[in-house]
């Protein structure tokens, strides 16, 4: 597999740190974004940056179980969960603006601080990386550590589950481009598991609103200790 | 154990029954002389003693076997007690059979015995009596045996004969620690006998009556015994108190001459001994009852003084 | 197959008696089996144990290994002259408390009867087995089941709450005392990390461990012993316990902890140091001061006699930590001494006290009452328990010929040879403290006379004690053994020392058989003759002899005429039973010398009552200083670590991030 | 190989047909008659096992050794007992009308289906389908949680899904970073997820990235495990969801979190050599002993109560793991198996003790003993062996646990020992007003199958005073392989 390396074109690896300069970029977007439809729309945007840099790892380095896994991506991150969302907000019909637990610039400043943190962590790592894409796995760490964040500074049902999707995306990049994928059997569950607990999500929600009237999760603090 | 022992014993046993009586004659002839008043006869325990013998017994409604089996058991207890303390000869045949430790227990059996027969017939008086004679009680054994430790540790026994035989045989030594225990050995046998200044023999006043409060229920026969059995316990503290502090004269051999010596020289003591408990009756008042803790206490520390004194000064002889 | 030991025959007693309990839960209602052959041949397997200990006791060690414990530590059992001395007082209490049962036992009362056999033939099963054990593993299931077994029969009336309450705080603080046994055991073992006995008495371990280990061990068997100030359990558990298992725990269960104790500090640990005999001492002292004084003001039969327990425990320490500190001075003979009083003072407390409590009970049946103030006069209608209390009473008083004077008697033998200490303050104060002893042994008769006094003497204080009737047959056969075994006791010392002297020797290789014996057995005479003795035989014979020659004397020269009439009471008028001294009056001079000890509450009167009503509680201090405060400290820890839970996810979600994050610059830096 | 596949596709089978069927009167049967087989087979497969040695089966995808199949035959059998427990249970909770048919018909599929990912996750040798089980098994539960749909349920199984989904999602990322570093070593194709070879090649992988890929591993699976801080989720699960439930996530979820760190383990100290997975471990296991004890007392809901107890119990096994060596992992291994028994059993008396009471407030429970002598002892016997009461197996543990601590760590046997007496103190307190009392509970309307706890009870008892030969050597070589 070296020669595959030794042959790899150094294009794509520019391509693929600019997919992944991009993913982290999203991540910002989303942690600082306030309206639920545009949540939705960066997110779908993550997938299909992930696709195409899953799709040029694929073809670069000629995996073809990867190509299978660029489509699962795909179809599940760019087609399937948008779609869902986006009838679940119609349905639910979620108040479009939504406030945060902390001002957007704190958030925004912790954020960057992540970054210096996954980059210093994920340094060694990505030193003995042997892959063309060194970085990327500093910046897939960076991503999860965001949609982290996000999910804890988000204070409404539906925003929260898109940062928990995002974190997926960040997993994703980094088993995809900074080490060719997992076996495909792997992928295959992983993908089940996200579209089955997409769905049971859904129902979720509509529990949630009939219970609470309402998907603000700060409803939900009745189990406590004092 | 020879005969001469066994006799001495015996011998013992009826001179303490017969003298028991009138060693407390005599202590109310000299309080009388002292207080100016005509003196009742010598023997006046004696006519008392027969009399209530021969009265009926009125027995309490609710009062129970114990309440009956009392004066005898008491009267017992205390003709053993005199028997033990080595008063004519250090060979006898019950030494043995009973130390120091042993005296003040059976002392104990005796107190808590009319104790249980003053409770038993259930009056206010009776059960009060015994009351204060326990607590009486629990405050001056202690102290008691701490003067049986002092005199112990000076003889490396408990047992009275070798204390005896040490105090009054060996040669010739001066025991600070003994001073302290017999002052304090006279405070606790004024105690234990029911004496001014803790109890008053002689009055039937409720607030301050102990002993008598407790035998109130008595009547003939028994009461009887009663009165000859605290004779006896006086008669036994007396002789406790001589051979602890004035041995001499107690002979260690059993033979008659020895005997009759030890008897007249007995004699002479007890006469001397009375007089000072009569002298120390009149001159003091008695006090409170809850006063009589300090009192007690202070028999106590200064039996544990004249320890402290003994192993301080006397342990390097 | 190989013959059988006499080990062999003790553990099949024990498998006995659980077998007995088997039967009884397998057959939970039938009353009558129960009752009529299961207790009595319970009782049966006890005097068989009480003959093998006996027959073990001058016998060579025995050890046996089960199949059972952990698979790198079976069970190891032994039976050497220690264990063999505590089997036989097991044994010969067992067999009177458990003939009591039978007949004690009544239909309907507290747990089913069936459950009761299996509670209470286990608890016996788990003591012996304690005894037995010869590893921390073994030791520590039996320990703890014994005090399991004791937990659900006090228990047993758990509709009250203060019984929930008192069985509650029983096995809360027995367990947290296992905890300090089990460290014990644990720094015994040390680095070895071999928890059968034998290795730890190898395994010398140095500096300050053995004390570290002696001193947890105080601390975990003085939580079973109740000493000071451990003992707040004791006196709510042992008293709303039903009474054979109030006698079973201050008879027994309190010398199982002496046994660890002895065991500990003279077989396992392998040197004794001098001030872990005078802590013992001081620790002793207290305890039984402590307990007598309180035993003097309390208004409830039972709590008194626990009460006294907690001061006759604190004596046997007392002569514990007398041994140790002749030990620590190379005296063996002398320490051998002091710890044959110890020992004594167990066997004797064994009878008396289960006597007294088993007595209580009758009582309760009877009348239904334990509150002193509403019991009185029952010698006229329960004669056989009153004549039989009134020797219990007077042994536990330490009275001579009884029993609990000869060990007490003993003790202070021992306490005159502390002036000869080679040490400075030690042959000062030593023998000062003999004061303190006797100052406990005197109230010890005060709180007895006022347990038998009121109690059965005088006016019943209530009319129903009118209907009391006197106990059964097979109670009143328990009874009589354990009264006996109080007076033979008392009246055979020299035969006891002998038994207790290959224990001696065992643990302190020093005895007192070659002296003692050497008078014959009517003469006890520990040291030499002259030096002390005392001869309970001809004390007794001597007083017999003069009672009936005086009665005789009196019948014979006057008459014995007697006339019932009312009581005198200085020609006072009118005479109710209100009028005797209560329980709280016979206490008032205690309370008033020993105020400082007490915390009292008292509600006075207001002139204007119409009701006037007057109280004075009395309570231990400790608990309000020690106990509660501990209490509330956990309680503040739990308020702290409870803000911790806030119910919000995002807060739960934040600890996740910041534990990851800390543990991953941890990792890289 | 027969009886692998059997025990894996039963729970499936059984799980399909409960989803058509589920909603019959004969469901429960069904339910028991698929645990039963799949114990069976798990019984089958352990003989097999201890015969023939460590199988690797399915090319390679699944294997069982001495440490696994001792918790497969463990999660069969707490299965079937727990089922068994679930007939009554939920015809109960069904004519109080807490529960729908429909309800019923999702219990028992999803009831299957929990096991069958549990079953995987235990004898997967592929480590990223052991992750692909547990995100399964958490999807299933959730659902179990929220069964009732009350709002309490509904935020109950909210915070296990955000909880436990983000820690599972740390968990992925750890095996990522695993198979990267593997993969360097065996190539892509050199199954670089598979435990097997991972173990031969253990001392070769990169140690800074294992030791960070144990980290995520750790914080991921230790959520599921309930470790302190991340154990949040732990009591409002156990005390929402139907009584089985709670049951099985105590008996049977978190071991088999617990079984995944440790696989985990043996790799990292095998690249690492170094004790820094014991290290982390003893640490989380300490703090997670001490805090839920000074929770306990104040619980007001008796499945709480014991969702704490649980929490202390699993920090407990940590700490004994992370001590390591022969005894203190014997002890662990054995530690699991008693307190799932001893756990779920106490589970299966408090649910019909609840249900007895109409509540599960502890303040309204009285008198159990009275009412039902078999749930009052069985609580009452229960709680003693969960708080460590000697002659039951858990002490057994305990005592070894506590041994190794006191030889090597003193200062961690002092907290420990504090922890577990306050504990003592705070739930014994709180069962026993429960257990005895004047009754304010009523007997039941179907009589309570107490079969399985008194069964789960007596085998604790058992391995209290006797552990068989063949157990013991089997938990020797498990303790061998954790190491």
């Amino acid at each position: 597999m070296n020669a595959m390396l030794l042959n790899a074109v150094p294009l794509a690896s520019q391509v693929i740190n600019l997919c992944a300069a991009i993913m982290l970029l999203l991540g910002f977007a989303m942690l600082a974004q306030r309206r639920v439809l545009t949540l939705i729309n960066l997110f779908m945007l993550q997938g299909l940056v992930l696709f195409t840099s899953t799709l040029i790892v694929a073809l670069s380095t000629h995996q073809n179980h990867l190509l299978w896994s660029a489509a699962l991506t795909l179809l599940l991150k760019v087609i399937a969960l948008p779609y869902i969302l986006h009838r679940l907000i119609r349905r639910l019909s979620v108040k479009w603006d939504i406030e945060t637990l902390l001002n957007i610039p704190t958030i925004m400043l912790i954020g960057i601080a992540l970054v210096v943190v996954a980059f210093n962590v994920a340094q060694p790592i990505s030193q003995l990386s042997g892959t063309i894409t060194r970085a990327t796995i500093g910046i897939a760490l960076a991503c999860v550590l965001l949609a982290f964040l996000m999910m804890i500074t988000r204070s409404k049902a539906v925003p929260q589950v898109i940062a928990f999707l995002a974190m997926e995306n960040g997993l994703f990049f980094a088993a995809t481009s900074a080490t060719y994928g997992m076996p495909m059997v792997v992928e295959l569950g992983i993908a089940l598991d996200v579209m089955v607990g997409m769905v049971i999500l859904g129902v979720f929600f509509f529990q949630i609103r009939q219970q609470f009237d309402s998907l603000d999760i700060r409803h939900m603090e009745t189990r406590r200790e004092p | 154990m020879n005969f001469y022992a066994l006799f001495a014993q015996l011998l013992e046993l009826v001179v303490a029954l017969v003298l028991a009586p009138i060693l407390n004659g005599w202590i109310n002839m000299c309080r009388a002389w002292l207080q100016n008043r005509s003196a009742p006869p010598l023997l006046q325990t004696y006519y008392t003693l027969s009399k209530l013998f021969h009265k009926d017994v009125l027995l309490a409604h609710n009062a129970s076997t114990l309440f009956r089996a009392a004066p005898y058991i008491i009267f017992s207890c205390m003709a053993l007690a005199a028997a033990i303390v080595p008063t004519l000869s250090t060979d006898l045949i019950f030494a043995p059979a009973a130390d120091a430790i042993a005296l003040v227990g059976l002392f104990a059996l005796a107190r808590v015995f009319i104790a249980l027969a003053g409770m038993d017939v259930g009056t206010s008086f009776g059960s009060l009596g015994s009351r204060r004679e326990m607590f009486i009680g629990f405050l001056a054994e202690p102290a008691l045996l701490m003067v049986f430790f002092t005199a112990s540790l000076i003889s490396r026994s408990t047992s009275l004969s070798t204390i005896v035989e040490t105090l009054a045989h060996r040669e010739f030594v001066i025991y600070p620690s003994l001073a302290f225990a017999g002052v304090a050995f006279t405070m606790v046998s004024l105690a234990e006998n029911a004496r001014i200044p803790i109890d008053n023999p002689t009055t039937h006043l409720e607030l301050t009556m102990i002993h008598e409060a407790m035998i109130l229920e008595y009547s003939g026969r028994h009461l009887a015994l009663i009165e000859w059995a605290a004779s006896l316990k006086l008669f036994a503290y007396s002789c406790l108190g001589i051979a602890l502090f004035f041995p001499f004269g107690i002979p260690e051999a059993a033979d008659p001459l020895s005997l009759a010596l030890a008897g007249a020289t007995l004699i002479l003591k007890l006469a001397v001994g009375g007089f000072v408990l009569a002298l120390i009756e009149t001159l003091s008042a008695k006090m409170r009852i809850f006063r009589a803790p300090e009192f007690l206490g202070t028999a106590f520390l200064l039996a544990v003084l004249a320890m402290l004194v003994h192993l301080l000064l006397e342990t390097g002889q | 197959m190989r013959q059988l030991l006499l080990i062999d025959w003790v553990l099949i007693t024990a498998l006995g008696w659980l077998a007995i309990g088997l039967v009884g839960i397998v057959l939970p209602r039938n009353f009558a089996l129960i009752s009529r052959y299961l207790f009595p041949l319970g009782a049966a397997l006890a005097l068989v144990l009480a003959l093998l200990a006996l027959a073990a006791i001058g016998a060579a060690p025995q050890v046996r290994i089960l199949p059972l414990g952990l698979p790198d530590l079976p069970f190891h059992l032994r039976l050497d002259a220690l264990s063999a001395f505590f089997l036989l007082l097991l044994g010969a209490t067992a067999a009177g408390i458990s003939i009591y049962a039978a007949g004690y036992l009544r239909p309907g009362e507290g747990t089913a009867p069936g459950l009761h056999c299996l509670l209470y033939h286990g608890l016996l099963a788990s003591m012996a087995m304690v005894m037995l054990a010869d590893d921390g593993y073994a030791f520590m299931v039996a320990w703890e089941t014994m005090a399991l077994c004791a937990y659900f029969l006090v228990a047993s009336e758990h509709r009250y709450a203060e019984i929930r309450r008192a069985a509650y705080l029983y096995l809360l603080i027995s367990h947290v005392g296992a905890v300090g046994i089990l460290l014990a055991f644990g720094v015994m073992a040390g680095s070895a990390g071999d928890y059968t006995f034998d290795a730890m008495r190898e395994f010398s371990s140095n500096g300050y461990w053995p004390s570290v280990a002696f001193l947890l061990a105080l601390f975990g068997f003085g939580t079973k012993a109740g000493i000071l100030p451990l003992h707040v359990w004791l006196p709510e558990a042992h008293p709303v316990a039903p009474s054979p298992v109030s006698a079973m725990m201050s008879g027994i269960i309190l010398k199982t902890a002496i046994y660890g104790m002895l065991r500990v500090a003279f077989d396992l640990l392998h040197v004794q140091l001098g001030w872990w005999g005078v802590l013992l001492l001081v620790i002793g002292l207290a305890s039984a001061l402590f307990g007598v004084i309180f035993a003097a003001v309390q208004t409830d039969m039972k709590r008194l006699l626990a009460y006294s327990s907690i001061e006759n425990i604190g004596l046997v320490f007392v002569g514990i930590g007398l041994a140790l500190v002749f030990k620590s001075f190379q005296l063996p003979n002398l320490a051998a001494l002091a710890l044959t009083a110890a020992l004594y003072h167990c066997l004797n407390h064994a009878f008396f006290k289960s006597l007294l409590f088993l007595c209580t009970g009758s009582v309760l049946h009877a009348t239904g009452e334990r509150n002193l103030g509403k019991l009185g006069g029952l010698i006229h209608h329960m004669p056989w328990v009153a004549w039989l209390a009134l020797i219990g009473a007077l042994a536990s008083a330490g009275l001579p010929p009884l029993n609990g004077f000869v060990s007490e008697w003993l003790l202070l033998q021992g306490f005159l040879f502390t002036a000869g200490l080679p040490h400075g303050y030690l042959n000062m104060l030593l023998p000062t403290v003999a004061g303190a002893v006797a100052l406990i042994a005197a109230l010890a008769g005060f709180a007895m006379v006022k347990f038998f006094g009121v109690v059965f003497l005088g006016q019943p204080r209530e009319e129903k004690l009118a209907q009391a009737h006197d106990a059964g047959r097979l109670e009143r056969l328990g009874l009589l053994w354990l009264a006996a075994g109080c007076v033979l006791l008392g009246l055979l010392p020299n035969v006891v020392i002998a038994l207790l002297d290959p224990v001696t020797r065992q643990l302190l290789g020093g005895g007192l058989s070659y002296t003692a014996a050497s008078h014959g057995w009517w003469l006890l005479a520990p040291i030499s003759e002259d030096r002390a003795s005392y001869s309970p035989a001809i004390f007794l014979v001597s007083i017999a002899l003069f009672i009936p020659l005086v009665y005789w004397a009196v019948r014979r020269y006057y008459h014995g005429r007697l006339t019932r009439v009312a009581a005198w009471d200085c020609g006072f008028p009118l005479q109710t039973s209100r009028m005797q001294d209560t329980a709280e009056g016979f206490g008032q001079p205690i309370r008033r010398i020993f105020s400082p000890f007490f915390k009292r509450t008292r509600e006075h009167p207001s002139p204007f009552d119409t009701q006037p009503r007057y109280r004075s509680i009395v309570e231990d201090p400790l608990w309000y200083w020690l106990y509660l405060p501990v209490a509330r400290l956990v309680e503040h820890g739990t308020r702290l670590i409870a803000f911790l839970q806030q119910g919000r996810i995002a807060i739960y979600l934040l600890y996740s991030f910041v534990t990851l994050l800390t543990l991953l610059v941890l990792t890289r830096g | 190989m027969t009886e692998l596949a059997f025990v894996l596709a039963i729970p499936l089978l059984s799980a399909l047909l409960l989803a058509l069927f589920g909603h019959h009167r004969g469901a429960p049967e069904i339910n028991s008659a698929g645990s039963l087989a799949t114990l069976v087979a798990a019984a089958a497969l352990t003989v097999r096992v201890i015969g023939e040695g460590p199988l690797v089966l399915f090319d390679e995808q699944f294997f069982v050794d001495p440490l696994n199949v001792f918790l497969i035959a463990l999660t069969a059998l707490v299965g079937f007992t727990t089922s068994l427990f679930s007939r009554p249970y939920m015809r109960v909770e069904h004519d109080h009308g807490r529960l729908s048919v429909g309800r019923l018909r999702l219990y028992h599929s999803m009831f299957q289906m929990f096991m069958c990912t549990m079953l995987v996750a235990l004898s997967t040798n592929n480590l990223g389908i052991l992750w692909v089980a547990m995100e399964a098994a958490t999807l299933t539960t959730v659902l179990l949680v929220a069964l009732y749909r009350t709002p309490a349920s509904l935020e109950a199984a909210w915070k296990y899904f955000i909880l436990c989904g983000v820690g599972i999602a740390q968990a992925l990322f750890g095996t990522i970073l695993i198979y990267f570093a593997a993969e360097r070593v065996l190539g892509p194709l050199g199954g670089a997820l598979l435990w097997t070879h991972l173990d031969v090649v253990k001392g070769g992988l990169e140690p800074t990235v294992l030791s960070l890929a144990f980290v995520f591993l750790f914080v991921g699976y230790g959520t599921k495990t309930g470790l302190v801080p991340l154990h949040n989720w732990l009591p409002d699960a156990h005390a929402e969801g139907p009584t089985p439930v709670s049951a099985v996530l105590s008996g049977l979820l978190l071991n088999v979190a617990l079984y995944a760190i440790i696989r985990c383990k043996v790799l990292v100290d095998g690249a690492l050599g170094t004790h820094f997975a014991g290290n982390l471990m003893i640490a989380f296991g300490l703090l997670t002993v001490v805090v839920p004890s000074f929770y306990l007392s104040r619980q007001k809901d008796v499945k709480r109560l014991f969702g704490y107890s649980s929490i202390e119990h699993m920090g407990l096994i940590t700490f004994a793991f992370g001590m390591g060596g022969p005894v203190a992992s014997f002890a662990g291994l054995l530690h699991m198996t008693v307190h799932s028994l001893t756990k779920s059993a106490i589970f299966f008396a408090v649910g019909h003790a609840a249900q007895m009471a109409g509540t599960q407030m502890i303040d309204d429970i009285k008198g159990l003993l009275k009412r039902s002598p078999t749930i009052g002892w069985g609580l009452m016997l229960g709680t003693l062996a969960i708080l460590g009461m000697p002659p039951f197996g858990v002490f057994t543990s305990e005592f070894m646990i506590l041994t190794t601590a006191i030889k090597h760590y003193p200062w961690a046997a002092a907290i420990l020992l504090t922890a577990l007496g306050v504990a003592f103190a705070a739930m014994f307190h709180k069962v026993q007003g429960m257990v005895f009392g004047e009754p304010t509970v009523r007997p039941l309307a179907h009589n309570p199958a107490l079969l399985p706890v008194f069964v789960h009870l007596g085998l604790v008892l058992m391995l209290g005073l006797w552990i068989p030969p063949y157990l013991a050597e089997w938990y020797r070589q498990a303790a061998k392989l954790i190491g």
